[in-house]
């Protein structure tokens, strides 16, 4: 028996000539971001990967690595690796992507025929953000910003400051997926744009959110809708909101906030309604003169719900102009019930764009902080 | 099957030799016209002179006793392995000085060596011999042969007294809390050191095994707790070791392993007394032999060299949290330059980004993989551990800390090794030692898990994880299954977790005999 | 003609049935697609079948404690008739075993060896398998209890790590797939993870006295290796929702996406060891039964030593079986059902019968006679 | 790859089915080089890419000609 084992343990050798999946950390690209710019042609799209260069110890003052930035034109992504292949020496290696950003024109042109690619491959991961750049993917890649030079770093961050359950941190290539292959819903992602700021470092901002329809870019929500959005979908708690009426402005934290959507369809009527419960803190406090501390904190919970009521008004109202549903309402029916849900699946775009929506809000702000009342009330008093 | 014919060829050649050595010894020692003493005290000392040769330490002095010292007689003894003033204080003065008359009286017809054994020599342990085999075994481990001229019998007299090392502290086994005594290479210091801890009960069966070095090597186990077959089977074990001389228990240990080419030992030994009594209720068997300070525990199980002397006189939660870290550190001694290769050559997906820079930059300049990187540092450190412990204390010291400075410092800085192989290395070569009594197996399973994982990576070192499983699960120690299972269904109570003395009611199922209550009420009382 | 020396307890029997069904956790890919949103709901419905269909299985061993199942067959069915009936149930141990080690192959091609051909994996398996049986059966059946301990708490941990990933409202139109596909997800999921007990009659005479509640020890071994199923379907379906369709592994895809903070990011390889043990331990299983039931039919006396002959059996048919996996996956959904579960219940049923039957007739001819 | 499971065939034939011989007893011997035919046969086929059709397969074909299966995904 033991003279066996020997034996077969040599033949083990035998297999063990070839080590195929082996490769080096030293020779990898690691490839920080990907970036798909519209092409010259028509199908023609522009690749854009930004690969963190270890070779030759390119380091700047804080030692951090420079990124380089590769492109090559192809009829597809793969198509645009291959020639990318011939010219760099280390192999591309793309399972640590951080973002896959899209230019605004490509966005327009429509990328549902590249999202094989992305789920297909191996390497790359599902919960990696898909972000439209405002001018084009490669401007973005290119930009250093001040805290680290890869800017995918920089834009990872941005997203992820904003601590689950916020939209942002909801968004990756999995829901921009199942959103897409879902009937009735839109995929929706950040806009992001380089700028020069007044002291001419580049900073990156998210500056809205793109609509997505059957995998085309067709329209896009500003700030102020981005914002309700934020608040359907969910808002992280660590951000504030400001309110502003012309004899003062507040600002508030948000200690807790819970939104669901639901929508009903009674007798040819598709009703929306959404509901929100949220919690706030008071953060800062100006102007407001003649107001008491005694009835503040009333008077600030209006100023907060109308501020909302519009946002909200604005996002779902831009959505529906864009007959696209990025909320979720069809689904929302869907679940609730399928028969109905069947009779309007056809003409689902004029029934939802024609559609009326209910908000109801349920705000309510906790305590003012260290401080109570207003800091004018108390001077008054003396 | 090749090798089983092999093996049959060999064990035919060493018995055929076995049977010639055996009849030349008789031939030469036991000639038929020496089996018995002739009587007369001149040729008896010729004849044993030319038995055992002229070697200068063995004594032999003749004198004259009796009323009016009309008779004469011989004491034979090794200087060196008596004690000089018992031989005198208890022999010679006595037989000298004793001039009472009725003893030697030639007209009593009682035999006058029987008289002097009863009366006159002051020593509590004398036999008679007729042998002079058995004569020249006694004086050659220490005992004094007392002749008398005109009897065919002679005395033996135990005056056994060599300077022996004292009971210091074991070097193997060192410990904070606890008792520090160890054995020594004394035969009856061992046995008594182990008889003060278990009093009643205790057997010591005494064995010879050795034709030249007739080492006397004993059995010792609790009656009633020990596992009968168990004791069967190794004493006709032991029975059938035919072997010359028996220098150490490590050769007792290669005749009992039953399976002589898995990586993992199935006999189990000790230096510390405690331990050994502790095994010993627990149903094993210690065979403690002549000479070396070393107690072999029969059967042993793969538990045990995770188990220190020290786990049961510390609290139990420190004392888990001590077990588990073991366990631990043992996996990580195998596996971790393994799962290091894997992780920077196959799978880099699982290392978060910024550490993979870092990496990336660490390898830059060197020229190896991965794999020769660690190989050769494993190396480098096996060395180290051999240099250090091989030379005498001081130096060794000094050689290994040295050695893995420099040797680590420069080889980073010349760039032939990346930073992170030298910090896998160095944790692999410190968890390594946290199991002492694994070091062996660690160093071996290591390199195999290495090349492993080199080739096909992680799924390389699962399957030698998986190896080592089945290699574990199919020893067994003289009919007891070595390795229960990572989640031990019977006694999990002193495995992973060390409960408190009283919950441990019942000894291991799978040692024990009869009486399996050690602690709390027994069946009886 | 096998000895049985009664070798393992009956709680390494339990443990070795729930590591058993769970390890077909990768097969789950197979009816979640067929049932969408609700296969969590298929999934309890298959084990309350489980739970009925069991019946003639468990009366079989009770009736045989000593018998294996070839054993039985040749009483029941008579010399030749048990040989039949016997070659069935080998072809049956031989293509379940060969299948498994084509997913465990194609699982680590597709997620960690992209590049290694599925020869060189599998052939290290194999080998592990045949050493592992050659050993005897406490060798195989020794570690379930172990393994089954890492992977519910690596699966409870991917459960409680992805809990924000999870929306419960993927769940919600609860039924709304037509009635056959309710019904054939069912039947998938009581064939591939419970219908495979049948494996369990070869060895139940090595069980030290089995006799005795030998019900309990199957329900129970199957209702934790179920639960463990069920948590990974509603744990794919509430992450994955809709998207679920698309993957060939939904649980890797579902595991790669966990990323709390920095640091606890990738913990794949925490589900690929998980399975590796699992697969490890059933294919050497497997590859045991197989060997058994081979060298009961063939009357070799020591069937250790047609060990590695079956697993490259085994090893070889793993390629043959189905050309492109297309085919395996619609195999496994069309026509499979049927075939297992009359293999698995239908037989050991109609065994039963036929004893029953003989033993009245049996009976009814002494008080004649 | 026909090197590789030619060199592994042989040996299995060299460690298992050899000492089946040497031990005189044939029976056993005859039966398991029978179960490494099955094994051989079809590996030599497959490495020369021929079709080979296993037992699960002609079941599969059986049953789709008779209609008895579920539907297909579809």
């Amino acid at each position: 028996m033991k003279i066996f084992r020997v034996i077969l343990i040599f033949t083990m050798a035998l297999f063990l000539a070839g080590c195929w999946d082996s490769k080096e950390v030293g020779d990898l690209a690691i490839v920080t971001g990907m970036g798909i710019d519209a092409g010259a042609e028509k199908d023609e799209i522009k690749l854009v990967l930004q690969v963190g260069d270890m070779s030759k110890g390119q380091k700047d003052s804080q030692g951090e690595t420079e990124p380089i930035i590769l492109d090559s034109t192809g009829v597809n992504i793969q198509a645009a690796i291959e020639s990318l292949k011939i010219q760099s020496t280390r192999s591309l290696y793309f399972s640590h992507n951080q973002v896959i950003l899209i230019g605004e024109e490509q966005a327009r042109r429509g990328i549902a025929c590249f999202l094989d690619w992305f789920v297909r491959n191996e390497n790359t991961r599902m919960e990696v953000p898909l972000i439209v750049a405002k001018q084009d993917a490669k401007a973005v890649l290119q930009t250093k910003t001040t805290q680290n030079n890869i800017s995918a770093f920089a834009v990872k961050s941005m997203l992820d400051n904003d601590v689950a359950p916020s939209f942002y941190s909801k968004i990756n290539l999995l829901s921009f997926l199942s959103t897409h292959i879902n009937k009735t819903t839109c995929p929706i992602a950040p806009i992001v744009v380089s700028k020069i700021d007044s002291d001419k470092n580049t900073i990156l901002e998210i500056e809205g959110t793109a609509i997505f329809k059957e995998g085309k870019m067709i329209g896009e929500l500003g700030i102020h809708q981005t914002e309700g959005l934020m608040w359907i979908l969910g808002q992280s708690p660590k951000r504030n909101i400001i309110v502003k009426n012309d004899d003062g402005n507040a600002a508030l934290a948000i200690v807790s906030s819970q939104s669901s959507i639901s929508s009903d369809y009674i007798d040819g009527e598709f009703i929306n309604e959404v509901n929100i419960k949220a919690t706030f803190r008071i953060s800062e406090l100006a102007g407001f003169k003649d107001k008491h501390s005694d009835n503040i904190i009333p008077f600030i919970n209006d100023l907060l719900k109308d501020d909302m009521y519009t946002k909200i008004g604005s996002a779902i109202q831009s959505s529906k102009n864009y007959k696209s549903d990025i909320f979720g309402f069809g689904s929302a029916l869907y679940k609730k019930s399928p028969e109905k849900f069947e009779q309007i699946v056809e003409n689902f775009d004029e029934i939802y764009s024609k559609s009326p929506y209910r908000i109801n809000l349920e705000v309510e702000v906790l305590d003012t902080g260290k401080i109570n009342g207003i800091l004018t009330d108390h001077q008054n008093k003396g | 099957m090749l090798f089983k014919a092999l093996n049959r060829h060999i064990k035919k050649i060493i018995s055929s030799k076995e049977i010639k050595a055996e009849n030349e010894w008789e031939k030469q020692n036991s000639c038929p016209i020496y089996s018995e003493l002739i009587g007369v005290l001149d040729e008896d000392l010729n004849k044993i002179r030319g038995i055992v040769g002229t070697s200068l330490d063995i004594k032999v002095t003749t004198f004259n006793f009796g009323e009016n010292s009309e008779l004469n007689g011989a004491v034979i003894f090794v200087d060196g392995l008596v004690n000089q003033e018992l031989i005198a204080q208890s022999i010679l003065q006595p037989l000298k000085l004793f001039k009472g008359n009725e003893i030697y009286m030639p007209s009593k017809p009682c035999d006058v060596v029987e008289a002097v054994r009863n009366c006159v020599i002051c020593s509590a342990d004398v036999v008679y011999e007729e042998s002079p085999a058995k004569l020249i075994n006694a004086f050659m481990s220490g005992d004094t042969v007392f002749l008398i001229d005109g009897f065919k019998r002679g005395l033996i007299i135990s005056t056994r007294g060599w300077d022996k090392r004292g009971v210091t502290e074991p070097q193997s086994e060192s410990v904070i809390r606890g008792p520090r005594e160890c054995f020594t290479e004394n035969f009856r210091t061992n046995t008594a050191l182990l008889r003060r801890r278990i009093k009643s009960s205790l057997i010591i069966e005494h064995m010879v095994i050795g034709r030249k070095s007739q080492t006397s090597v004993a059995l010792a186990y609790v009656d009633g707790v020990v596992n009968p077959e168990i004791l069967n089977e190794l004493k006709s074990q032991l029975e059938d070791i035919s072997i010359d001389a028996l220098i150490d228990s490590s050769y007792i240990q290669s005749y009992i392993d039953h399976n002589p080419f898995s990586l993992f030992a199935t006999v189990n030994y000790t230096e510390k007394p405690d331990v050994a009594s502790a095994r010993i209720l627990e149903g094993r068997i210690a065979i403690i032999t002549d000479g070396s300070p070393f107690v072999l525990t029969v059967p042993m199980l793969f538990i045990e060299s995770f188990q220190t002397a020290e786990d049961y006189y510390v609290r139990p939660s420190y004392a888990t949290a001590l077990r588990i870290l073991r366990f631990i550190s043992f996996m990580i001694a195998i596996f971790a330059p393994a799962i290091y290769i894997s992780l920077t050559t196959f799978h880099q997906e699982l290392i978060p980004t910024k550490l993979l820079f870092t990496l990336a930059e660490a390898k830059e300049g060197t020229p190896f993989t991965a794999f020769i990187e660690s190989f050769i540092m494993v190396f480098a450190f096996e060395i180290l551990r051999e240099a250090g412990l091989r030379l005498p204390r001081p130096v060794g010291q000094a050689i290994s800390i040295v050695g893995a400075l420099v040797m680590g410092e420069a080889a980073v800085s010349a760039g032939i090794v990346g930073a992170p192989v030298v910090i896998t290395v160095a944790i692999t070569a410190v968890a390594g030692f946290v199991v002492p009594s694994q070091t062996d197996v660690v160093t071996i399973l290591r390199i195999i898990s290495m090349v492993f994982s080199a080739f096909l990576g992680g799924y390389g070192f699962t399957l030698v994880f998986f190896a080592i499983l089945i290699d574990l699960a199919s020893l067994t120690s003289f009919g007891v299954p070595y390795f229960e299972g990572l989640i031990p269904a019977r006694n999990v109570q002193d495995s992973y977790i060390r409960m408190p003395i009283w919950t441990m009611k019942t000894r291991p199922k799978s040692l024990s005999g009869v009486d399996d209550i050690r602690r709390g009420k027994t069946k009886n009382n | 003609m096998l000895k049985q020396s009664r070798t393992i307890s009956k709680m390494q029997m339990l443990f070795s049935i729930a590591c058993f069904i769970q390890a077909s956790m990768l097969l789950t890919s197979f009816f979640t697609p067929v049932g969408g949103s609700s296969s969590w709901l298929a999934v309890i419905s298959s084990y309350l079948v489980f739970a009925v269909f069991t019946i003639p299985l468990i009366m079989l061993i009770k009736n045989f404690p000593d018998k294996n199942l070839f054993q039985i067959n040749a009483i029941v069915f008579g010399k030749v008739g048990g040989k039949i009936v016997s070659a069935i149930y080998l072809i049956f141990f031989w293509t379940l075993s060969s299948l498994n080690t084509k997913d465990i192959g194609v699982f680590l091609q597709q997620t960690v060896m992209t590049k290694t051909p599925t020869y060189v994996t599998i052939f290290f398996l194999m080998f592990l398998c045949a050493w592992a049986t050659r050993k005897g059966l406490s060798v195989v059946t020794r570690y379930a209890s172990f393994f089954f301990g890492v992977s519910m708490i690596i699966m409870i941990f991917s459960f409680i790590f992805s809990y924000n990933l999870m929306d419960f409202s993927y769940f919600l139109p609860i039924l709304d797939i037509e009635p056959i596909r309710f019904i054939q997800t069912t039947n998938v999921s009581l064939n591939i993870p419970l219908g495979e007990i049948i494996f369990f009659l070869m060895i139940h005479p090595e069980v030290r006295d089995i006799n005795k509640n030998s019900g309990k020890v199957v329900y129970i071994g199957s209702f934790m290796g179920m639960l463990n199923i069920l948590l990974v379907v509603i744990h794919d379906t509430a992450i994955l929702g809709e998207a679920g369709k698309l993957f060939t592994i939904p649980t890797f895809e579902t595991l790669r996406m966990i990323s709390i903070g920095d640091v606890l990011s990738r913990v794949e390889i925490l589900f690929a060891i998980m399975l590796m043990l699992l697969l490890f331990f059933k294919i050497s299983f497997m590859v045991y039964v197989t060997t058994i039931s081979i060298a009961e039919i063939l009357e070799i006396k020591d069937y250790r030593r047609i060990a590695f002959i079956t697993a490259a059996l085994v090893y070889i048919s793993s390629y043959i079986q189905f050309n492109d996996s297309y085919i395996h996956a619609e195999f496994g959904i069309t026509v499979a059902p049927l075939i297992w579960t009359f293999i698995e219940f239908f037989l050991p049923f109609l065994t039963l019968m036929i004893f029953i039957v003989k033993q009245k007739y049996k009976k009814g001819s002494e008080q004649t006679a | 790859m026909i090197f590789y499971a030619s060199v592994i065939f042989l040996l299995i034939i060299l460690v298992e089915i050899v000492p089946f011989f040497k031990e005189k007893n044939k029976k056993d011997g005859i039966k398991a080089s029978i179960v490494l035919l099955f094994a051989m046969i079809p590996a030599y086929l497959f490495f020369s890419n021929i079709k080979v059709y296993s037992p699960m397969y002609l079941m599969y074909e059986l049953f789709m000609w008779l209609g008895w299966h579920y539907p297909a995904l579809g």
